[in-house]
């Protein structure tokens, strides 16, 4: 896929396009940040977001037309070793640990895996799910088999309805929300179960035309969206404010609350945003080939680069 | 006092079914988050006015965009398979084929090709109120009367007047019941574009305010599509009206 | 304007209609074709009409072979045909809007009006309209065709006998003034001796010319119509006749 | 001679764009990921036809069943609104509401209320596919012909024989050109339904592999999709054949 | 059956149609109505038919009020009105088959055939016929109903002469067979003298009765028919006075 078109506007910004993995939600606070405080414009750029992308957001940055995208590194990876490999690089992983997890009702007591035998499980059907799932219940020494497995029909406790035990959710939104409620329930967190499902989700990527030919672009995007997740960390309050401009029908008071946990996730136990570790990469690149989910493994480095982190 | 009736009962059913929904969700305590009571959605449509307004513009306009360019190449090619049985050979089964190719396969390649402006939308919209009106316009236009064709051809009338005096008024209700149906799927078109991209637009905050829980919002969207749809619909009828006043004479009789 | 119809021959779904069909009609000369129901005197107009291509067979008109539509012809069919979506005043200037002369048209058109009886309907529409109303006005859209030969399939078959006697009355006053050469199909003996130079009577299966009536010269009132008892008791046989036959 | 020529044009146009297509890609080497050219797709047809094959029976079950639902629904009601003026007043304006109504904000009620078996995609199925037979057939028999109605009456016949005799046969094609855009637009709606949860059928398949950008499998999905969705069209029109034969008669001389 | 027809009155669309119409029919009497076009003879029957209420006015038959439709009147409309998806032979039969008599029609049907030249059409489709041959199918279908009084609206109106001369000989045997009250719509002036046992003629605006002729009593054929040249001379004077008036 080729580069498209750019257009140089008359104020001398270059104008690139950025597809997000869902609707505004506090993983992208950094983002918004840099889009509303002036540092996309400092750094020369125009950056049109557009929302919300499905996963196709890899796709449109391979062929080009968009020049970044948010997305999963379960995405990069099975975008790397697609029969004909999309030409993307993950560039940035937006939080260093993996804050989603099992949620379930407090009164159903499932407290391990174990505990999921006949239960029903309410997602969103990718392999990959199945494949974390095997792994924890077999982790746990439970038998998968026993688990039914159905899609689910929005996000959070409400939506599991009477049918529903366990559903899998971000600890900074959905969990939060349900909390807000009231509700009482469970939360497993997926990195406890398997130091290998510690994986980056999300991710920011980019395509290798971009990486080769515009570097300068790319580092000065990087850079303006660096700057505005050190400013989420620094002052979540204000930070929250700036999200709530972007999605004002969502309740302050949830985003304040789900800013706050996820400022202090952004940059955990690592010397700077957006940093990732070859270990990551491999481990969770091993799990998914061990789980028939891709047919060949690849090095952590055709996978994501840290170039552009300064 | 028919009239009366006519009116009367669709309000009376509308205002059971209202009531009904109303006092189950508060007598259940169902959650806002599984099904709001219309009295939330009401209010969530007065409190949030001047967002839906703002995002109905943006739909109503990939919609009414979208429709206008179905209904132009649905005539062309209706008349193209009337004039020639080659053609008609050629295209009618694709077309058919087209409508079982499922959206979610061709939005994301819409996008691909179009970006993320309005245009992949009234591509979508396109792609699903073109059927409709071609198969209702080329059908009709099938079986008009052979011996008015006659009786016009006799006249020594020729092929553009043909179809002005007998082919287009006798498949001009068939047409337009095409267009209805049009008219009321394309704000859905124009909602399923928005879903794959979008920055504004009654599809895109709709999905944004399900995912911030709010169901009586999305309700509220939902109510505003069922408005805007019903409109265009009445608007085509009201075409129908002016452009061949015939069909309501007749109606008038019966 | 000299008609000649040369050999056509016609056939249905391996059912043969016309066979060698041959008839003459001289300038300005009015013919009546009689003949038995299905016999194809429908199919006939319609091949002169150009609507139907004849399987062989020929017409001429002045000598000149005339093939498809020709505005030789003006066309008559035997179902009122009037276009439901269009007024009687739109339907009755069909021609003239066809061609571009809507104006002249409606003016000639309303003049005759009160003629057909259709006087207070120009902007009803055909559906309001009682049958013999709408046969009269299909009638009249005719009549304000400008082609040279008028083909008329029964014209006056759904009207009552007293507007059918005046529309014959009206019809020859007509042929007198404008000397227009006509085929008229019909099932009126009555009719056919009153207005035709020369009865044309077609018959057997597949059907063909068997007999013509000459009545040229006859200076027609509804008082010589009146005594013909004997022509008419003659056309009954012969009709009759083919039917044994 | 002229039979030949209506199967040779489709089929020479279908290999001229499949030739045109598999050049492009070839030529201008476009990824897999975006564009699939054809002998992929038939290749992946070829290796995946077992997968394909179980997949297309769990999604030709939900949809047959919901279209045979819709179509004894869509028949009741609109014999109930032509026999009932009150009762026509009182529902055609919600059939016509409610296909505005988008499907996403369904599909999740359809599964809080139905649970994740047949039933959810079923009844989106029967959604889908109710309105355009009930419009077809309920208009059908608006516009029957009053003295055809007339002479039955005259005649003695009942209620029952009025419907036989004239209503019925005269709105009989409508309702089976409805029944043919809904035997199309079936499968789609399974697809919608199993998209929302589903354990199993092509449109829980088509999600998988497009999740591992697998584009060859996908329109392998759709190629099944559109020749499950031809041949309910088919069977539909084969039933018509049996059931009125008068209406081949009739096409077969114009 | 003896028929009484009572101060029937009907407007449409504010138009006075029919104005105190009053009628008698003897039992077993054959009486022909003439009249001009639109003057509401169909009208008239399809209120006798049940299909129609009138604004006022009362039918009887002998002596007992008839409201709506009843299995008293056999209707024949004016246009055939066959059912297109149906066969000739199930179309005619359709009386019989609405009263659970398919097998007893089918035959009485396929013996009448060829008296209506239907032969070789039982299992044709209407489309398939010529006008003549699907009214006469139509006619068929009237008369094989068990109904006590035939109401024929123009029954040979699209019939060629001969065909019609054939039909009006058999209605005049089946009359004598079947002894049936009989109101028949025509045009026909000869066809009304032929037929009726009296000629009632519809005039003015808004229509009613304005002359009967009797003609009981008349041993009917067609020589006799053929010498009537005054009666019909006269009822042409009266349709004709009817008209100026
Ligand atoms: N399109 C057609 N296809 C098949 N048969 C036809 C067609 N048109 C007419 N026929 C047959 O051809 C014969 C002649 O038909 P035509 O309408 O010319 O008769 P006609 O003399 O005008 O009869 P009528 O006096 O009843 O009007 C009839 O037997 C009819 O069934
Ligand atoms: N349903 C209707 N609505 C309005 N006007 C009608 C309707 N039916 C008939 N008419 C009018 O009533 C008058 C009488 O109609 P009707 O058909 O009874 O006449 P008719 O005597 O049978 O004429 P014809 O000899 O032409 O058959 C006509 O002027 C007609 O326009
Ligand atoms: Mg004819
Ligand atoms: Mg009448």
């Amino acid at each position: 896929g080729g580069q498209t078109e750019q257009t140089t506007e008359g104020d001398g910004l270059k104008e690139v396009t950025l597809v997000l993995d869902y609707v505004p939600n506090t993983n992208h606070t950094g983002i918004y940040v840099a889009q509303k405080s002036g540092y996309f414009e400092q750094h020369g750029l125009k950056v049109n977001i557009i929302e919300p992308g499905d996963n196709d957001a890899t796709t449109l940055c391979a062929v080009g037309k968009a020049e970044f995208a948010v997305t999963y590194q379960e995405n990069v990876t099975y975008a790397r070793t697609a029969s004909e490999p999309l030409p993307i690089r993950a560039i940035a992983a937006i939080i260093q640990h993996n804050t989603s997890g099992f949620i379930s009702r407090a009164e159903d007591n499932i407290q391990s895996p174990k505990d999921f035998e006949g239960k029903v499980y309410a997602g969103w059907q990718a392999p990959s799910e199945e494949a974390v799932l095997k792994a924890v219940m077999a982790g746990a020494g439970a038998d998968f088999s026993k688990l039914t497995m159905v899609g689910a029909t929005g996000s959070g406790l409400e939506s599991m309805g009477d049918d529903i035990d366990i559903q899998w959710e971000f600890e900074g939104w959905a969990v939060i929300n349900d909390r807000m409620q009231g509700y009482d329930i469970n939360y497993m967190p997926v990195k406890d179960l398997d130091s290998r499902l510690d994986y980056y989700t999300p991710v920011i990527i980019t395509n290798e035309d971009m990486i080769e030919n515009d570097p300068e672009t790319v580092q000065a995007f990087m850079d303006a969206v660096k700057q505005g997740y050190e400013y989420a960390i620094e002052s979540p309050e204000a930070a929250a404010n700036i999200l709530h401009e972007v999605i004002p029908d969502t309740d302050m008071d949830f985003l304040l609350e789900s800013q706050k946990f996820l400022s202090d996730q952004y940059s955990l136990d690592s010397d700077t945003w957006g940093l990732m570790k070859d270990e990551v990469w491999d481990g969770y690149t091993e799990f998914m080939y061990e789980y028939g989910l891709i047919d060949h493994t690849i090095p952590a480095s055709e996978q994501y680069t840290n170039q552009f982190i300064k | 006092m028919k009239r009366y009736q006519q009116y009367i009962m669709p309000v009376l059913c509308l205002i059971v079914v209202l009531a009904v929904w109303e006092f189950s969700v508060q007598f259940f305590g169902i959650d806002l988050y599984v099904l709001p009571a219309p009295s939330d959605i009401v209010k969530a449509i007065g409190s949030e006015f001047g967002t839906l307004w703002m995002h109905s513009m943006v739909t109503l306009q990939e919609a009414v965009i979208g429709l206008l360019i179905a209904t132009v190449l649905a005539i062309l090619i209706a008349i193209l398979m009337d004039l020639n049985r080659t053609f008609r050979h050629s295209v009618f089964p694709y077309l058919v084929v087209s409508q079982t190719v499922p959206v979610m396969v061709l939005g994301p390649l819409f996008t691909m090709w179009l970006g993320f402006g309005l245009a992949p939308k009234i591509l979508m919209v396109v792609f699903m109120c073109f059927f409709p009106i071609a198969i209702a316009f080329s059908d009709a236009l099938q079986h008009v009367n052979r011996n008015q064709i006659n009786l016009l051809r006799s006249f020594g009338a020729n092929l553009l007047q043909q179809y002005l005096y007998v082919k287009i008024p006798t498949a001009a209700p068939a047409l337009f019941s095409g267009l209805k149906v049009s008219a009321t799927y394309c704000i859905g078109g124009a909602i399923v574009g928005e879903w794959l991209s979008a920055s504004a637009g009654l599809g895109y905050y709709m999905i944004r305010v399900k995912n911030g829980f709010l169901m009586d919002k999305v309700f509220a969207c939902v109510i505003m599509i069922i408005i805007w749809s019903l409109l265009l619909n009445f608007a085509v009828t009201l075409l129908e009206r002016i452009l061949f006043p015939y069909t309501r004479k007749r109606k008038g009789v019966s | 304007m000299k008609l000649q119809i040369k050999n056509i021959c016609v056939t249905f779904e391996q059912k043969r209609i016309l066979e060698n069909l041959c008839m003459d009609v001289q300038d300005g000369e009015f013919v009546a074709l009689i003949g038995p129901s299905g016999c194809g005197k429908s199919t006939l107009l319609n091949i002169l009409a150009g609507v139907l291509t004849p399987e062989s067979g020929e017409v001429f008109v002045d000598g000149t072979p005339v093939h498809g539509v020709s505005s030789r012809f003006a066309y008559m069919p035997q179902n009122d045909l009037l276009l439901p979506w269009k007024t009687i005043l739109d339907n009755v200037t069909l021609y003239g809007r066809l061609h571009g002369q809507k104006k002249q048209a409606q003016e000639a058109a309303l003049k005759e009006f009160p003629v057909f009886g259709l006087q207070g309907y120009e902007h009803a529409y055909p559906d309001e309209l009682s049958g013999g109303m709408r046969q009269r006005a299909a009638f009249l859209r005719t009549a304000l065709c400008s082609a040279d030969i008028m083909l008329l399939d029964e014209p006056f078959g759904a009207l009552d006998v007293i507007t059918r006697n005046e529309m014959q009355d009206w019809l020859l006053r007509l042929r007198a003034e404008l000397g227009r050469t006509t085929l008229l199909v019909t099932h009126d003996i009555d009719e056919a001796l009153y207005l035709a130079d020369r009865i044309v009577v077609l018959g057997g299966r597949p059907a063909s010319v068997t007999r013509e009536i000459d009545l040229t010269g006859v200076q027609k009132s509804r008082d010589w119509l009146y005594e013909q008892s004997d022509l008419r008791k003659e056309i009954h046989r012969i009709l009759r006749n083919e039917i044994d036959h």
